[in-house]
């Protein structure tokens, strides 16, 4: 019997749901882990310290998935001695690979997400307004240390090398069990590459008009989701529902639209695509009937970045930089 | 001490090319701030092309198109006019000036029109400074 | 009741305040308030400040208007003059480096000009903000059957781009016309009702060239309409028509009597009932028999009376 | 006549400076003379006879001529002129240049006077007249106002007019 | 690895008088793959262009990029000579360092040379992305559409025709003949308008090459040089244009009357109307927004019985028309029907209108007695409304003094800045035909200056001033409405400087000539653009006048600006010989700058498919699935749909993706940031 690949999974700044993911492989996971032996698991699932993978040889590890964006040192660390002690680095998920939802906390300064956490949400109880603080000193005698907050949030392949990219949020299922199976068949594409179909959500969507043979029609009226209900069976971007299928990777066969809701393009730019928010502007305004279209998707979507950079935003060519000047 | 901001211009060769040389023909003076990158129509630049110019540095970024109706591919313009003004919103809500990047509808008879709209762009861009993320990186 | 600034100007309240009169008679039972403004000077005439340094203009023309701008009104003025030169310098304070400087100008007297107040003329008020309907109601006197040969005067009506209301046609003016057609007068058309009076500059550097140009016009409303006055609503040409009608008869370059002169609102207060002591007492020429036909019983309108 | 373009520049400058800026567009089409009440009267130098003078360079030698303080300011010749020259900007700017030249008649001096000392260019003393119709013998303008009198002597005083030494 | 050849023109000193030459050149050489950089006093001269030419020859360059004006006028030369030296033409990128650069920066040389060190850099980096394209052709259909049937259509049309080649002729009036047949005599001849015409109407109406389309419009166009499809609509004239003899008989029974937009509207016309009397073809037609529907019976309803005999009650028109060509019960379709027509070039030849008097507010335009030139045109000419009669419209006398105003609306910046070119003349024409008709008449002429350039045309008025006709120098400036309907004239005589006044009895102002207000839909039709006097744009004004930007496509007569009979004429010949070439030729060539579908890449959303202009895209199998292609010989090479493209699977040949993000590389590289 061949030596299983041995196998880490990193969380990072993420919400543990690509890991979710793995999990919901259910039994194809047991087949897997046939193949597999999994060397690491934190924080998440395995009962395995940092000093434990900090202790393991350079490039003992043959894949190394990580999910989460990179947003604090601890991150930062880990992801670095993770990298080192690995063959091939994965970057696992919209988190890692783009930024994911938690990027778009860079579209505003730390102060104004310390206050909002630790202060004015709704369910918080913070009388004296304490704030949390890298290093404390408990009872005089424990000095106790906390990751602190990076500037800017990071995708992975911003701080180490990557060789491959999985997008979604989460990752599908039926598709980490295709990337885990190619894994070990040795079917991969060059490093540097997107795990992927190469293709857009619309291509696997039922209800692309082109593909019933009907003509895609400009989109004269512009809805929210809250307006209406759409229609089950027609494009929800032909009926005015902005849907980012287009422009976004389909390895998700299209499980947001098989529920009624339009896309939003957590899978990711299509392959040799610069740009995410910039790519899908111009493919959704050049969808749009005329200006008082345009006019009327301004007046409903009130702030664009959070609309076009979703899942994409630190990944963006500007933002990471606009993003480093925001506390000057 | 006013510097001479860098424009990355994209120009559509029917109308603001034409009238950028309409302004060479008649000798009308602008400062040496804008180099047009020439495009069939406006409707060929994406805005990725604008977000690297402002990534590469640039301080200013312009678009020019033919005036409505006078496209020579008949509705080119009103598509750039569509995709740039969601980008423009997008910039701007991205926290980026959006003053340093310009929309204009400038024919090839506007060859004046041409030098104007570039000296008043530097004049705003003096103003504004250096593109802060030359420095910020 | 809708307020608006009176800008008075020099000419009425000094010389004519018998047409002021009438202007604060008239207006609150048409419904609208007059409210003065305190300390308004010259507009400056054209003769002044705008022959000197268009800075200076600007400057205390704005004074003016930000009289009218602190009380949060618009300006209405009953001289044409004032109304171009306001209306003028006003355009001209759109341009932004003329408003900076003419601001710091005003900052030394403490006061700012923001362009928030428009101007109108009064005739522009009546016609517009009153209207027609209420014109005739408040009638006491119907002048059905009098002829009357309207005086716009120039500075209404050009240039067209500087005013914040205009003519259709300023070729073809027809704001008066409307006004006085609402008292049930006639009012006929003659060949140089857009010609001008020659009052002005031209009638102080050169009194024998504006009386040549007066002469054409009167003699022109004089054999193609007969008219049996004038009605005007420009406060420098109602001097004109009434100073110099009676020089051309005494030299005998005119073979018929004067034709009396009303400024537009002495007509109308004349037509609402006010007491003619009051509203229309100064002139040159002798307007009580006018006055009588205007006010004959018999032209009393019955709901009023 | 000789043309000189020292001259010519130097007149179309002096116009562009006091507020002519329209004096190049013109063409010379005579519109604007042809509805002028000045012209008609017969003052020689009024719109486009004016402007050709002008743009003849001559300037200096016309300085004299009182046919720009006849002008009635109607804007006649902004409303028809085909350019965009506003005529009537160039008949103001050569006043203008004249007035800063001290070369206007003396008879104007009286109302400079008027407005500078009761903000009024045109001033007679008129409670008699008021009191007549019924009105309050003092109106509510700057004729008898004080404050509003220094505050239009500021704005002349802080000017070209106030240094003319006419107050 | 490419090698690239960069070339910088000193154009006399039209570039180096301004760029420090060297220096760029120096720059150049410094760029990555820059093999070569030389420099020349005039790139575009025989040893200039041989100096590149050698360079490709001998191997050391397989790009090359020339630094010196417009690629607009310039590239197709460059091209040419290394296409002639054997390299593939479209290796070829040029920097334009003097009209946007040296020509407009001539007062900071410094700046203007970095500056042309960055477009240099610009174009390098393009040139290294740049690969060879091959040029394609096409079939030509050998047809011709002349759009217009004044004497500009009618000229080239039978220029086309005589030539041999099939040629539609489409006028949207119900005869051919434009604003010439309205006229009584052209200048500087005074040949009867009509005499010289109406032969010329008939020829091409029976020239067996030529289908001429009358009461029609185009419709629709698409395709590209040597391939256009033209959809025209064939207006419904509701009398069958088979049957109907021109006879007049059903106009003369009408009794719906309208303006006669023939006659300028001085007169009325019938709801049934034959448009003149020399139509061509002769053929009535029914107004229908003018028809009364006589006894209320709409068009395509039975008609009433009558009670007695049981007789159909017919319509006026109907029952004269004694070849039975109306009927008024027919279902006819109000839109008229569409016929197809395929043609490999197309002559534009729309002609002008002239403006309302209604424009010109201090001209009296109430007045009856003030009359546009057109109008009196139609009261001088025997087949107006007056026959021919000198009579004012206000009380049908004769006037005694008549004016003559010129430039109303052209020379004015209010309307149009342009001189309308043949006013003077057309003017003169009428004064001088008044006058030998009746001497008598007092005629003021008011002119800014007179402009006779033309053969002939000089003698012509200067004969007039011999004739007695008053020629005054000075825009009129307004008219006055004095008793009897007369006007006072407002002038100005510059050369006394004094003002005039005088009445006149009847007064005639010549508006400017402008394009008709349908143009606008036309040239989004055509894909025409607009000049910045709102003509139509010719490709070069002065070496290009005939053609546009679009191959194929061809201009004549008044729709590109103002031109008299003569010139008409001309240009019209010169158009229907530019646009025979493709025809003689039988192929044309498509350039390669187009785009084009990797299907790999496409992920068949299709939102491509409506964005383009020219519906050159369609969803089509491919490898099992809808993937988008583009119909390469209807692609422009616009781009709109590359830039949409989500999966970034279009590609725009000679604008391409790594060589635009190069070119934008290279102009953020060295910014300097100078004082200003």
């Amino acid at each position: 019997m061949a030596a299983k690949v041995k196998t880490a999974f990193l969380l990072a700044g993420g919400c543990a749901g690509c890991e979710m993911s793995v999990v919901d492989l259910s039994e194809v996971l047991v087949d897997v882990l046939e193949s597999i032996e999994i060397v690491f698991w934190a924080p998440t699932v395995a009962d395995v310290k940092y000093c434990d993978l900090e202790e393991m040889e350079d490039n003992s590890i043959d894949v190394a998935f990580v999910d989460g964006m990179i947003r604090n040192t601890e991150n930062e660390h880990t992801v670095k001695v993770l990298r080192a002690k690995s063959k091939v680095l994965v970057a696992f998920g919209a988190c890692a690979t783009l930024g994911g939802i938690g990027a778009l906390g860079d579209l505003h300064t730390k102060e104004e997400l310390f206050k909002q956490a630790y202060q004015d949400s709704f369910s918080t109880d913070n009388p004296d307004g304490v704030m949390p603080s890298p290093e404390y000193l408990l009872d005089g005698k424990y000095e106790l240390t906390i990751p602190a907050l990076l500037d800017n949030c990071a995708t992975v392949d911003q701080i180490v090398d990557v060789e491959y990219y999985v997008g979604g949020c989460p990752p599908h299922p039926k598709f980490v069990g295709q990337i885990l199976t190619s894994l070990l068949a040795g079917e991969l594409p060059p490093p540097g590459s997107w795990i992927t179909s190469g293709k857009a959500v619309c291509d696997s969507c039922s209800r692309n008009p082109v593909r019933n043979g009907q003509e895609r029609l400009p989109v004269g009226e512009i809805k929210r989701t809250i307006d209406g209900t759409p229609d089950p069976d027609t494009c929800l971007l032909q009926q005015g529902y902005m849907c980012f299928g287009p422009v976004t990777q389909g390895d998700c066969e299209g499980s947001c639209l098989n529920v009624n809701m339009p896309c939003r393009g957590c899978g990711g730019p299509l392959p040799g695509i610069k740009d995410f928010g910039a790519r899908c502007v111009s493919t959704i305004a050049s969808s749009m009937a005329d200006d008082a279209a345009v006019d009327q998707f301004i007046d409903k979507y009130n702030d664009m970045a959070k609309m076009f950079y979703r899942y994409a935003h630190t990944a963006g060519s500007l933002n990471r930089k606009v993003a480093a000047l925001k506390d000057k | 001490m006013s510097f001479c901001p860098n424009i990355v211009g994209f120009a559509c060769q029917w109308c603001t090319y034409a009238g950028a040389d309409l302004a060479g023909n008649l000798r009308a003076k602008y400062p040496p701030s804008i180099k047009l990158i020439k495009v069939p129509c406006s409707g060929r630049v994406e805005p990725e092309h604008v977000l690297e110019a402002f990534a590469q540095g640039a301080d200013g970024v312009l678009v020019g198109g033919c005036h409505f109706g006078d496209c020579h591919y008949k509705t080119g313009n009103h598509k750039t006019s569509q995709r740039m003004k969601i980008f423009a919103k997008l910039l701007a809500d991205s926290g980026f000036d959006p003053r340093r990047f310009r929309l204009e509808w400038i024919s090839g008879a506007e060859g004046y029109r041409f030098a104007e709209v570039v000296e008043e762009f530097t004049k705003e861009l003096q103003e504004l400074g250096p593109n802060p993320i030359k420095e910020g990186v | 009741m809708e307020k608006i600034g009176l800008y008075l100007g020099c000419n009425i309240p000094l010389k004519a305040p018998d047409i002021e009169q009438s202007i604060r008679q008239i207006l609150p039972p048409l419904g609208v308030e007059p409210v003065d403004l305190e300390g308004a000077a010259c507009c400056p005439a054209w003769g002044t400040a705008p022959s000197f340094d268009l800075d200076t203009w600007c400057a205390v023309s704005s004074r003016n208007i930000t009289l009218a701008e602190e009380q949060g009104l618009d300006i209405m003025t009953g001289c044409n003059s004032c109304f171009g030169v306001l209306s003028e310098a006003k355009h001209f304070m759109e341009d932004g480096e003329r408003r900076r400087t003419v601001n710091q100008k005003l900052a030394k007297i403490n006061r700012s000009f923001e362009g928030t107040s428009d101007i109108y003329h009064i005739a522009h008020v009546l016609h517009k903000k009153v209207g027609m309907e209420k014109i005739r109601e408040g009638l006491k006197f119907d002048l059905g059957g009098l002829k009357i040969a309207v005086q716009t005067g120039c500075h209404s009506l050009w240039p067209s781009d500087v005013y914040a209301v205009k003519e259709e046609n300023p070729y073809q003016p027809t704001i008066l016309k409307d006004l006085c057609e609402a008292t049930g007068a006639e009012v006929p058309h003659y060949s140089r009702l857009g010609a001008c009076c020659g009052m002005g500059g031209m009638r102080s550097t050169d009194m024998e060239k504006s009386l040549k140009l007066f002469k054409e016009k009167l003699v022109s409303i004089k054999e193609e309409t007969d008219a049996d006055m004038i009605v005007t609503t420009c406060s420098s040409c109602f001097l004109q028509f009434d100073m110099s009608q009676p020089i051309l008869r005494e030299r005998g370059e005119i073979d018929f009597e004067p034709l009396p002169t009303f400024y537009y609102t002495q007509l109308l207060a004349l037509a609402m009932g006010c007491d003619p002591s009051q509203v229309a007492a100064l002139s040159q020429i002798d307007r009580s028999a006018i006055i009588a036909r205007i006010q004959d019983e018999q032209r009393l309108i019955k709901e009023v009376a | 006549m000789l043309v000189e373009q020292k001259k010519i520049d130097e007149a179309v400058a002096t116009i562009i400076g006091f507020g002519g800026t329209g004096i190049l567009n013109c063409v010379q089409c005579g519109a604007c003379s042809a509805v002028c009440p000045g012209v008609k009267a017969g003052f020689p130098l009024l719109c486009r006879n004016l402007i050709r003078s002008l743009l003849n360079g001559q300037l200096e030698e016309i300085i004299e001529d009182s046919s720009s303080w006849g002008c009635q300011a109607c804007n006649r010749c902004t409303e028809v002129c085909p350019q965009g020259v506003r005529p009537q900007e160039v008949v103001f700017a050569f006043r203008r240049y004249q007035a800063n030249e001290l070369a206007f008649s003396t008879s104007a001096v009286t109302s400079q006077m008027n407005l500078y000392e009761t903000g009024h260019a045109v001033f007679t003393d008129p409670k008699e007249l008021r009191r007549q119709v019924g009105l309050p013998e003092v109106p509510p303008t700057s004729a008898f106002n004080k404050q509003a009198q220094e505050e239009i002597q500021a704005l002349i005083d802080n000017g070209p007019m106030g240094e003319l030494g006419l107050f | 690895m490419a090698k690239v050849g960069v070339y910088v023109c000193h154009c006399g000193s039209n570039i180096a008088g301004v760029i420090d030459v060297s220096a760029v050149r120096d720059y150049a050489e410094t760029l990555p793959d820059v093999v070569i950089a030389r420099k020349d006093l005039f790139m575009c001269s025989d040893s200039g262009q041989e100096m590149v030419k050698q360079d490709v020859r001998d191997g050391l360059v397989d790009r090359v990029v020339v630094a010196a004006c417009t690629p607009r006028t310039h590239e197709p030369i460059f091209r040419a000579a290394i296409e002639k030296a054997g390299l593939n033409k479209y290796l070829f990128e040029m920097a334009n360092i003097r009209d946007q650069a040296s020509w407009v920066h001539g007062h900071d040389h410094e700046g203007a040379t970095e500056k042309a060190k960055l477009v240099v850099a610009s174009a390098v980096g393009k040139a290294r992305h740049l690969e060879p394209l091959e040029d394609k052709f096409v079939d030509v259909t050998d047809a011709a559409l002349v759009i217009g049937g004044g004497i500009g259509g009618i000229s080239a049309a039978l220029e086309l025709a005589n030539m041999g080649h099939k040629t539609f002729l489409v006028e949207k009036t119900p005869s051919i003949g434009g604003v010439m047949a309205q006229l009584d005599k052209t200048f500087p001849t005074n040949d009867c308008s009509a005499c010289i015409l109406t032969p010329m109407m008939v020829d091409a109406y029976n020239h067996p090459n030529i289908e001429t389309l009358t009461y029609s419009e185009v419709d629709d166009v698409s395709g590209y040089i040597g391939n256009f499809s033209v959809k025209i609509r064939r207006k419904q004239a509701y009398v069958d244009w088979d049957k109907c003899t021109g006879c007049g008989d059903c106009a003369a029974k009408c009794p719906a009357k309208t303006p006669d937009e023939f006659n300028a509207g001085l007169s009325d016309r019938r709801a049934a109307f034959i448009m003149f009397p020399q139509a061509v073809p002769k053929k009535a037609v029914i107004d229908m927004d003018a028809c009364i529907n006589c006894g209320g019976r709409e068009i395509g309803s039975e008609p009433k019985l009558n009670k007695k005999t049981g007789a159909p009650i017919l319509a006026p028109c109907e029952k004269a028309c004694p070849a039975d060509a109306i009927n008024r019960s027919l279902p006819l379709d109000p839109g008229g029907r569409i016929k197809e027509v395929e043609v490999g070039s197309i002559v534009v030849a729309t002609g002008y209108q002239v403006m309302d008097k209604g424009w010109f507010k201090e001209m009296a335009p109430d007045s009856p007695n003030v009359i546009t030139a057109l109008q009196l045109e139609r009261i001088i000419s025997a087949t107006g409304p007056t026959e021919g009669k000198l009579l004012r419209p206000s009380d049908n006398q004769k006037p005694k003094t008549i004016t003559f105003v010129s430039c109303m609306g052209s020379r004015d910046a209010n309307f149009h800045t342009y001189c309308s070119r043949f006013c003077c003349m057309y003017m003169i024409k009428q004064a001088r035909l008044l006058k030998e008709k009746y001497p008598e008449l007092v005629i003021n002429m008011h002119f800014i200056d007179v402009r006779t350039a033309g053969k002939d045309y000089d003698e012509y008025y200067t004969g007039a001033r011999r004739m007695g006709i008053n020629f005054f120098k000075g825009k009129v400036g307004g008219l006055e409405m004095l008793p009897e309907d007369k006007l006072r004239v407002l002038a100005y005589d510059m050369e006394s400087a004094e003002s005039i006044e005088y009445a006149s009895d009847l007064v005639v102002l010549a508006t400017a000539v402008e394009l008709p207000e349908d143009a606008q839909g036309l040239a989004q039709k055509l894909g025409l653009q607009f000049c910045g006097s709102n003509f139509f744009r010719e490709l070069h004004p002065k070496l290009g006048p005939v053609e546009t930007s679009t191959e194929g496509l061809f201009l004549a007569g008044c729709c590109q600006g103002p031109k008299d009979i003569p010139d008409t004429v001309s240009q019209a010949k010169g158009a229907a010989a530019a646009a025979a070439v493709p025809l003689a030729q039988g192929r044309v060539k498509i350039e390669p700058i187009i785009s084009e579908i990797i299907p790999e890449n496409c992920s068949g959303c299709g939102i491509c498919v409506p964005l383009c202009p020219y519906d050159a895209i369609a969803m089509s199998e491919w490898a099992g699935t809808a993937r988008a292609a583009i119909e390469m010989s209807a692609c422009k090479g616009c781009g709109v749909c590359t830039s949409a493209c989500p999966s970034g699977a279009i590609v725009l040949h000679g604008y391409e993706e790594d060589q635009i993000f190069a070119q934008i590389a290279a102009l953020t590289s060295g910014g300097r940031n100078h004082a200003g």
